[in-house]
């Protein structure tokens, strides 16, 4: 296994570097940041955009090729925090990503995070948060298919899961809203990660929590609709097994027949989809960060693409690939860890 | 019971005039006025911003940002404040006096006020503007500068009898002059083309303003201001001005939510009425300077546009009314046209320039429309579509992806045309290629894009039709042999009344090519916070930040 | 005596047949499982019901606007922001234009995305994750890449980079692009199941009695992870949809004068407040439709899953 | 008479299907007294299974069940969950007919059996549930039953995974054991074993005992009561020696009258029938149901023919690993020791041995038709190793598989006709022809053409086992592998099944290696024999010589372990009980008698 993990490293560091350098190549050649100078009024002069193109490595003057290798050559030499360049925004695209690695450990505090530390901060509850809901509610309908309790999950769950992001953000922040004014106080903000000017430490938890709150609430009850469905059904097969029919025997509750045995197996298949839906959420939960006005990855991206920004867009590739390899390992590694038949 | 159309085409006309009636003219400053005693001390204003800087310096081609702008407007001054009526005054704060001492060649004197004080310490001299106006020239490519417009006209800068009294002479008369007089940084950035492009990446060039930057945080996306203990004037009343990143869907939630003070810029009528909705807020309407336009390509259509007559048909054939009402009537305020090219409705100046080419106004008028067409030999052909040697009458209309707003007028003038026997098509591209891969090209037919107004519209207008070659002259229109003189004269004319005499020429010639076919203006609408004043939806007015801030009980 | 061409008539007279259920009338053909899960989901209510709100959502969408007095994006200049009423149905938006007649054809383009796209995406999904678990080896590995390497590459991006190239984007290459960018989470699911099931008796038994590889993936693989699968194209029909609505967003989706779904829903919901009737008729029929769907599938799993309902506890 | 402790009375089950309603059990009412052991035999499908789970409180939701079930004293169908939980495993537990399926696949042995003891216990601590899980994988026969605890149920051999769920079901010494078909794939010795366990279990606290078998030897020499079952109805029942010697139903009689007998003597119904004169006393003896000619056949000497396989030297072994996720090789599980036998055309070859030695293993290799960790395989001459895809497909139509585990290897997602069109679709066959050949198969093992629209688990274990058999036979074979193809089947249809391939064996010389538990069975089908301990062969030759003069120790004891059915007899028995350890020494030290080698 410890060699298998190796080999799949390996392979695994050659994907994203070619996913990188393939996005860097694709970007250099079709995106025109230029255009983004052009359009200014009062103009700005060619020598000046020239310029600032080139100090960003991303003059369309120059060959593709010339610029891969230029941009190639920097990741070599260049020190940590600057090797894949800067934005268009003027950031160094590591560090904005990252924020400043020496304070991670402080995750408490603010503004040192970077976008990736934004995006966590928002989705690791709410991805758990909804993995969890979802499978007690798929396991709640499957016990109790077809009864009044399964009804009221799977139409709640056509609702939600027929709510794109943007219209369900929307939505909850109008109900916030309501209740804001009916309670008389702000229970809930909704705006950005926190309320600028709050001082003291436990006015700032509360702050923090107040503006988790909603977006949370999306991600959990959109997350967790979707989940339902799939759990449900994985959770319907395993409950004819003869296998929960043997535990049953033994002297076993309804319930924990059900959790112990059917749950159990009936997450084998889910592990594998929870690593990976966390870790496209990871990479770009766009919307919900749009929504929200929270400046994470998904938002990064987004923007980057819109702006032509090449640097940033291959900054982006490059973590969504260790994340989406991060979560492909995790799903290999859980479902090897779940169902002892798979040897790795 | 249903009501036949005609009645409602009757009862809408009838509500819309009323509408123009009742508010026939929105006030230039709508912001409620409180004398600096009747301003409570303290305070926070929380405001949005849709992104933060790229570069905080705004001389830089990356720091070119409304937003930027709207952020530092508390931080960073030019010396003078505009009025009401859009007419400039001297800052008295930053400057004592300025005037044009020599016409030929033009040399302006300023004194500055020997109080002020950069946020460092640092008084703000004579030498400053040297070192600025070098960087801002244009002649060093070393400094990635955003504009050149009116710095490249400027010969020298000269102190004179102190460190706060110079000169600026100008190569050739530049009208604008005002606009040049004072530095926006220390010299120590605009000495340095490192410091100038770079150093300024994450933080805010030195204030000398009422505020300064207390924190920015990038991951949060959250601007705090806090007073300036350097500034030397009045003391201002609010104690934080705050700036969060608010994305475009969430402003609205955000204000409703109470999260936000002040709302700005309110363009469509469900942001006006989920604003308006908040039981405590105000809301503010001035005359607007942002204006819709209908752009048609000289050389598109297949060479058919190339044609005046037919884009005269097209400008006699669009019901402006009608689209402005479709964005304009939820917001509760009047349509106003506007028919001039340069002055926005309520600028001074301001006149129908249709009225004074063609001796009437441009309404619609369908009929007038077919006739034109009819008489320059579109003749109707099968499915209502006109031909004539062969070319149809087709066009496409070109839309950015998900600007609602730009669809619909699209849409609108689009049925208005296939009515008199145009074929117009729909074509939408990514937003952020409209500019850039179409309309920068000129790969388009027909455009409804806005443009911004601004205090100083003569100067800045102009490219927008003039020179041929002008890279904002999308619809390709070349009256350079035309208005050469008269773009010269709203330029560096510094006597008004012959300044204006020209605009209007101008505005009249642009009106004739029926390239650009303005639509109508949109009122600046602002939803702010009950209590709070002298801060709010103006035209042109000025904010004196000192005042700012939430009225005494 | 060939006792492989004709059954013989003399068998062993030992061998009394079992008769322990004697309702049973003798026939000579017996029934495929397709005869069979038909018969069962025949009996399934839920069939039914999904199936007559599909077919009343499909017929909306066809002819549903023959007896409006509004054709598509036709204007009524006087109706600007309409609400429901005799003369709109179901409301106007902000230029007068008649949602219902939009409606029917939004409709139209979202049925033809989502009855695409998602079943393509999860027949992907199925075959080749059944492939690669099935067969292992270079197709594993290649699967493995090809799966990662789309999930780390968003859609938009990719078409982004593509749609210079393609002269216009037709609702066909986004019906592609979204197909070809959803399969790749349940290919991984189906591959990782399929692993365990190969090395299961039925599946070795088939293999030994020579049935191919690809009968094995169809017959006994895909069935026996056609729970999962059967939810995924349910839901994918709707993320389709809004994957669609997410494109246009970028100006890659559908494109106004077309309207789908999606971008109903879209405009619709800054005016939520102030003008609902944008916003509720198409959520209305967004869920109609994933529920009708939803109600087919939970069928279709019931009739599928022989032990549906026979749960042992 | 002790008291009753379970009364069944008018019990009535009923399935839904696709052909009408199943009547799966009709009237059933019995009793059974503390101490007292009961026996259920009877046809295949008549119910034992069902109306044992609905004691239980475990028949499927869709079952329509009505009548009465009391034990000690409470009303089964009137308790809810939590009461029943309490009861089941504790007080009354059961051992499934299908235990190769029943076994949660993600946890290990040893935690399963801990769980079954810590519910009952709870204030037992972890460590001490595992020990006790230890003790009793031991008191099962499980070897090294600490290092087996932690593997999962796919690492156990079928026999094995048998022995767990027994190990379960005596875990909390319930009041009432309900064994079904406890001992299928046990080998004899084994069997042996766990009978005694059973009946000391039920000594020890005065426990009743429902044993449900189609071993009329286990039943003779363990019940006491038997009750006869036949479609879906009770037939008679009674004490053990009034239903062997005294049957007065016809199907009683016909049942004992099909047992085959290992030691070739007269069974207790034979010499019933010679007594009234129905039967020639020459006849008897040659064990019931078989037809004679069937085993003069077998006597034939058939080491002349062709070999049709050849097995040299073959080897499979498992890795034993620890960790969870990063799983470790800690050593190697020999499975398959290096064993060669070859097979001729026509013959009948069986492997028996001790369950868990590697027989399962053996045949899965062969079957693979791929390369082998160790040794050759050769298929009318050619290695399997060699083959190109397309000799392998035209190999697969020539040799089919009948597994040990009928529920596992069977598509739980395709309907049985599905299931047996399968082989002869590949060979492409025409749709009439298939549904003919359909109809003749499962006439053949005994199930109606009806049957052919069920899933797999609509059936009694019996018939899942048919349904294998079916399969196997549904194409032309030249060779079958058997894996206990009979295990489940009541002794008549068995003896059909039996008859059958020795009369496709004559008249088309199909071959067949045939593994089975069953000794009796063994003797009379095969002619040569092969017998395995711990992955080797320890002894090989013709099956009467085996039997009649066995050489290694293992045989000998195992051939001492076949129960008769013969109530009498089975009483007064003496068996050799086999001392693993002196055994394993004795070949460690290559002193055992008659080594592998001569196979
Ligand atoms: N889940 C089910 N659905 C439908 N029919 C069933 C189901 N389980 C059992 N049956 C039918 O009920 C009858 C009795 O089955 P049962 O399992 O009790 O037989 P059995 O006596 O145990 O036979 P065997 O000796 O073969 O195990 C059989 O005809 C079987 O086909
Ligand atoms: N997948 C596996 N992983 C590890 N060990 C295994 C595996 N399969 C079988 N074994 C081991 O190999 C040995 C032989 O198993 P096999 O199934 O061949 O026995 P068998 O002779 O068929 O026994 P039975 O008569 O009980 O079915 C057993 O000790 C078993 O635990
Ligand atoms: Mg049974
Ligand atoms: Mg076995």
């Amino acid at each position: 296994m410890t060699k298998y993990l190796l080999r799949r490293f390996v392979s695994y560091a050659i994907l994203t570097a070619l996913a990188t350098v393939f996005a860097y190549i694709a970007a250099s050649s079709f995106f025109r940041p230029r255009n983004r100078y052009e359009g200014i009024q009062p103009p700005i002069s060619e020598s000046s955009i020239d310029a600032i193109l080139s100090d960003y490595g991303v003059n369309d003057k120059d060959p593709v090729l010339l610029r891969t290798w230029e941009w190639l050559e920097r990741i070599v030499t260049a020190p940590l925090p600057e090797k894949l360049g800067q934005d268009l925004t003027n950031k160094w695209v590591l560090p904005e990503m990252l924020g400043d690695p020496t304070r991670w450990l402080f995750f408490w505090e603010q503004g040192w995070m970077g976008r990736a530390g934004v995006s966590l901060r928002l989705l690791i509850i709410g991805a758990v948060l909804a993995a969890v809901l979802g499978v007690a509610a798929g396991v709640w309908g499957a016990v109790r298919q077809y009864k009044a309790s399964d009804q009221v999950i799977s139409y709640a769950s056509y609702v939600l899961i027929s709510t794109p992001t943007f219209v369900g953000g929307v939505l909850l922040m109008i109900l916030a809203t309501k209740l804001n004014s009916a309670l008389g106080f702000q229970l809930i903000r909704f705006t950005g990660a926190y309320t600028a000017g709050i001082t003291g430490f436990w006015a700032g938890i509360w702050d923090w929590l107040s503006h988790l709150l909603l977006p949370t609430i999306a991600l959990v009850l959109f997350g967790a609709a979707g989940y339902s469905r799939y759990q449900r059904s994985v959770m319907l097969d395993v409950l004819g097994s003869d296998f929960i029919r043997t535990a049953r025997a033994k002297g076993t509750t309804r319930t924990r027949a059900l959790v112990k045995h059917g749950l159990r197996v009936a997450l084998i298949p889910m592990s594998t989809y929870f690593a990976y839906s966390f870790g496209t959420l990871v990479a770009g939960s766009a919307f919900l960060e749009i929504v929200f006005s929270w400046s994470g990855m998904g938002q990064y991206g987004i923007q980057a693409v819109q702006t032509s920004d090449i640097n940033a867009v291959t900054g982006n590739v490059l973590f969504s690939a260790v994340i989406i390899l991060f979560a492909s390992t995790l799903s290999e590694v859980l479902y090897a860890a779940l169902d002892p038949r798979v040897r790795v | 019971g249903q009501k036949s159309s005609e009645e409602q085409a009757d009862e809408a006309a009838e509500e819309n005039k009323k509408k123009a009636d009742e508010a026939s003219e929105l006030p230039s400053t709508a912001w409620t006025r409180a004398e600096y005693d009747d301003v409570e001390e303290g305070g926070t204003l929380r405001l949005a911003v849709s992104q933060l800087p790229n570069n905080w310096n705004g001389s830089h081609a990356d720091g070119a940002l409304v937003d930027r702008s709207t952020i530092v407007d508390s931080m960073s001054a030019s010396g003078i404040r505009f009025t009401e009526e859009g007419e400039w005054e001297l800052d008295p704060d930053y400057v004592v006096s300025a005037e044009v001492t020599s016409e030929d060649p033009q040399i302006v004197t300023v004194k500055y006020n020997p109080d002020a004080v950069w946020e460092t310490g640092d008084p703000i001299t004579i030498e400053d503007l040297i070192a600025y106006s070098k960087a801002l020239k244009g002649d060093d490519d070393a400094f990635q500068v955003a504009s050149t417009v009116g710095w490249e006209q400027v010969k020298e800068v000269r102190q004179t009898d102190d460190e706060f009294t110079g000169e600026i002479e100008f190569d050739s008369p530049y009208a604008d002059w005002i606009t040049l007089i004072y530095p926006e940084f220390p010299h120590g950035i605009s000495d340095d083309p490192e410091e100038f492009n770079k150093g300024y990446v994450d933080e805010n060039t030195p204030s000398n303003g009422p505020f300064r930057v207390e924190s920015i945080d990038n991951s949060a996306g959250v601007v705090t201001l806090t007073q300036n203990d350097k500034w030397w004037g009045r003391a201002p009343k609010l104690e934080k001005i705050i700036f969060s990143v608010v994305s475009q869907q969430q402003l609205p939630s955000a204000f409703a939510n109470g999260e936000l003070d002040a709302l700005d810029g309110i363009a469509d009528g469900d942001t006006y009425s989920q604003a308006a909705a908040r039981d405590d807020v105000e809301i503010q309407k001035s005359n607007g300077v942002t204006w819709n336009w209908l752009g048609i390509n000289l050389e598109g259509g297949k060479g058919i546009l190339a044609d005046e007559k037919v884009r005269e048909a097209i400008a006699r054939g669009t019901n402006r009314e009608a689209v402005g009402e479709a964005v304009v009537g939820p917001l509760d305020s009047p349509v106003i046209l506007k028919d001039h090219f340069v002055f926005m409705p309520g600028q001074e100046g301001y006149e129908d320039s249709y009225e004074a080419a063609f001796g009437d106004p441009l309404t619609f008028d369908p009929e007038r429309a077919e006739q034109i067409l009819d008489d320059a030999g579109w003749e109707l052909g099968d499915g209502g579509v006109r031909t004539k040697d062969g070319d149809k009458l087709a066009l496409s209309f070109l839309i950015p992806a998900d600007v609602k707003s730009n669809s619909d007028r699209a849409r609108q003038i689009q049925s208005d045309l296939n009515e008199i026997g145009f074929e117009v098509e729909l074509q939408t591209v990514p937003a952020d290629a409209y500019f850039d891969e179409y309309i920068h090209v000129g790969n388009f037919d027909l455009i409804t894009p806005g443009w911004q107004g601004t205090n100083f519209p003569e100067t800045s207008s102009s490219n927008i039709y003039y020179p041929h070659s002008s890279a904002q002259n999308y619809t390709g229109i070349n009256l350079d042999d035309e208005v050469a003189d008269d773009v010269n004269t709203m330029k560096s004319e510094t006597d008004e009344a012959v300044r204006l005499e020209a605009t209007n020429r101008f505005s009249k010639a642009v009106a004739e090519t029926f390239s650009t076919i303005p639509l109508y203006a949109t009122p600046k609408i602002f939803a702010v916070k009950e209590g709070i004043v002298n801060y709010g939806a103006s035209l042109f007015e000025s904010i004196d930040w000192t005042q700012v801030g939430y009225a005494k009980e | 005596m060939s006792l492989l061409s004709s059954p013989p008539s003399d068998a062993p007279e030992e061998l009394d047949p079992v008769t322990e259920d004697d309702t049973g009338t003798r026939r000579t053909r017996s029934i495929t499982r397709t005869q069979l899960v038909w018969r069962r989901l025949k009996r399934k209510p839920n069939f039914w019901i999904g199936s007559a709100i599909l077919l009343v959502i499909v017929v909306f969408a066809l002819v549903g606007n023959l007896p409006n007095i509004y054709a598509l994006n036709q204007r009524d200049p006087y109706g600007f922001n309409a609400p429901p009423g005799a003369q709109h149905w179901f409301g106007a938006d902000a230029i007068g234009i008649d949602l219902y007649a939009s409606l029917t054809a939004a409709l139209r383009k979202s049925l033809l995305i989502g009855f695409i796209a998602a079943p393509a995406a999860t027949v992907i999904a199925a075959l080749f994750g059944a492939l690669a678990g099935y067969v292992g080896g270079v197709t594993e590995l290649f699967h493995g890449w090809l799966v990662n390497l789309l999930l780390v590459l968003p859609v938009f991006y990719v078409l982004m980079i593509v749609s210079p190239l393609l002269s216009s984007m037709s609702w066909i290459v986004l019906v592609v692009a979204i197909a070809g960018f959803s399969w790749m989470i349940m290919s991984q699911i189906v591959k990782n199941q399929t692993k365990s099931l190969r090395e299961r008796e039925f599946v070795l038994a088939a293999r030994f009695s020579g049935v191919s590889t690809f009968s094995i993936l169809t017959r006994h693989i895909v069935p026996n992870v056609s729970s999962l699968l059967i939810v995924d194209a349910t839901i994918g029909v709707c993320g389709a949809i809004i994957a669609e609505t997410s494109l246009s967003y970028f100006g890659l989706g559908i494109q106004p004068p077309d309207v789908s779904l999606g971008t109903l829903l879209q405009d619709g919901t800054p005016a939520v407040v102030s003008r609902p009737w944008l916003f509720l008729f198409p959520a209305a029929f967004l869920i109609m439709l994933l529920t009708s769907v939803s109600l087919i599938g939970d069928a279709l799993r019931d009739a599928l899953d022989p032990t549906s309902g026979t749960s042992k506890v | 008479m002790s008291e009753p402790i379970l009364t069944v009375a008018d019990l009535n089950v009923t399935f839904p299907s696709e052909a009408g309603p199943i009547h799966a059990v009709t009237d059933l009412s019995y009793e059974v007294r503390k101490g007292e052991a009961l026996a259920i035999v009877g046809e295949s499908g008549s119910g034992k299974s069902v109306s044992s789970l609905a004691v239980m409180g475990l028949l499927p939701q869709t079952a329509t069940i009505t009548g009465q079930i009391d034990f000690m004293g409470n009303d089964m169908f009137a308790m809810n969950d939590r009461q029943l939980s309490t009861l089941r495993g504790d007080k009354i537990s059961m051992v499934f007919q299908d235990p190769l399926s029943a076994l949660t696949p993600v946890y290990t042995i040893g935690d399963q059996v801990a769980e079954a003891v810590r519910l009952h216990n709870p204030s037992m601590t972890k460590a001490a549930a595992a020990g006790r899980a230890v003790e009793l994988l031991d008191s099962v026969g499980i070897p090294e039953p600490r290092r087996r605890a932690r593997q999962f149920p796919h690492e156990f051999s079928g026999g094995m995974r048998q022995r767990v769920m027994i190990a379960m079901a005596i875990a909390n010494e319930p009041e009432l054991i309900i064994a079904d078909e406890p001992t299928t794939a046990l080998d004899v010795t084994i069997q042996a074993q766990v009978m005694e366990l059973l009946k000391a279990a039920q000594e020890m606290v005065d426990a009743a005992t429902i044993l449900i078998t189609h071993d009329l030897g286990v039943v003779a020499g363990f019940a006491d009561r038997v009750l006869v079952m036949e479609k879906s109805k009770l037939v008679e029942q009674g004490g053990i020696d009034e239903i062997f010697y005294h049957p007065q139903e016809a199907y009683t009689q016909k049942l004992l009258s099909a047992v085959p007998r290992v030691d070739g003597q007269v069974t207790a119904a034979e010499r019933l029938a010679i007594e009234r004169g129905e039967m020639e006393a020459s006849d008897a003896g040659a064990v019931g149901g078989i037809t004679p000619d069937a085993i003069a056949d077998g006597a034939e000497d058939t080491t002349e023919a062709p070999k049709i396989l050849e097995v040299e030297e073959l080897e499979r072994i498992f890795p034993i690993t620890k960790g969870m996720v990063l799983r470790r090789k800690i050593g190697e599980q020999r499975a398959v020791d290096g064993i060669s036998f070859d097979i001729h055309k026509g013959e009948c070859f069986a492997l028996v041995g001790e369950s868990g030695c590697g027989k399962t293993t053996t045949l899965m290799e062969i079957m693979k038709l791929e390369k082998l960790q160790g040794g050759r395989i050769r298929f009318n001459g050619t290695d399997t190793s060699q083959l190109t895809k397309e000799d392998r497909k035209k190999l697969r139509a020539e040799i089919s598989i009948v597994f040990q585990d009928p529920m596992a290897s069977l598509d739980p997602r395709l309907p049985i006709s599905d299931t047996l069109r399968e082989p002869m679709r590949v060979q492409g066959y025409s749709r009439t022809r298939m549904d003919e050949r359909i109809s003749w198969l499962l006439d053949t093992v005994g199930l109606l053409p009806e049957h052919a629209d069920r899933y797999p688990h609509e059936f009694s274990g019996g018939q899942r086992q048919r349904i294998g058999v079916a399969r196997a036979l549904a194409c032309e074979p030249k060779l079958i592998v058997l894996d206990e193809p009979t295990s489940a089947l009541d002794v008549t249809i068995q003896a059909g099944v039996l008859n059958l391939l020795e009369k496709l064996k004559r008249e088309l010389d199909i071959s067949y290696l045939f593994v089975s538990h069953d000794l009796s069975v063994v003797r009379n089908i095969s002619d040569r024999i092969a017998v395995m301990y711990k992955g080797r062969i320890v002894e090989s030759g013709r099956t009467q010589d085996v039997f009649d003069d066995p050489q290694h120790d293992y045989t000998r004891v195992l051939l001492s372990a076949v129960p008769i059915p013969d109530p009498q007899i089975e009483r007064t028995r003496e068996r050799i009980l086999l001392d693993r350890d002196e055994l394993d020494a004795k070949i460690a030290a290559g002193t055992a008698d008659h080594a592998a080698e001569s196979a």
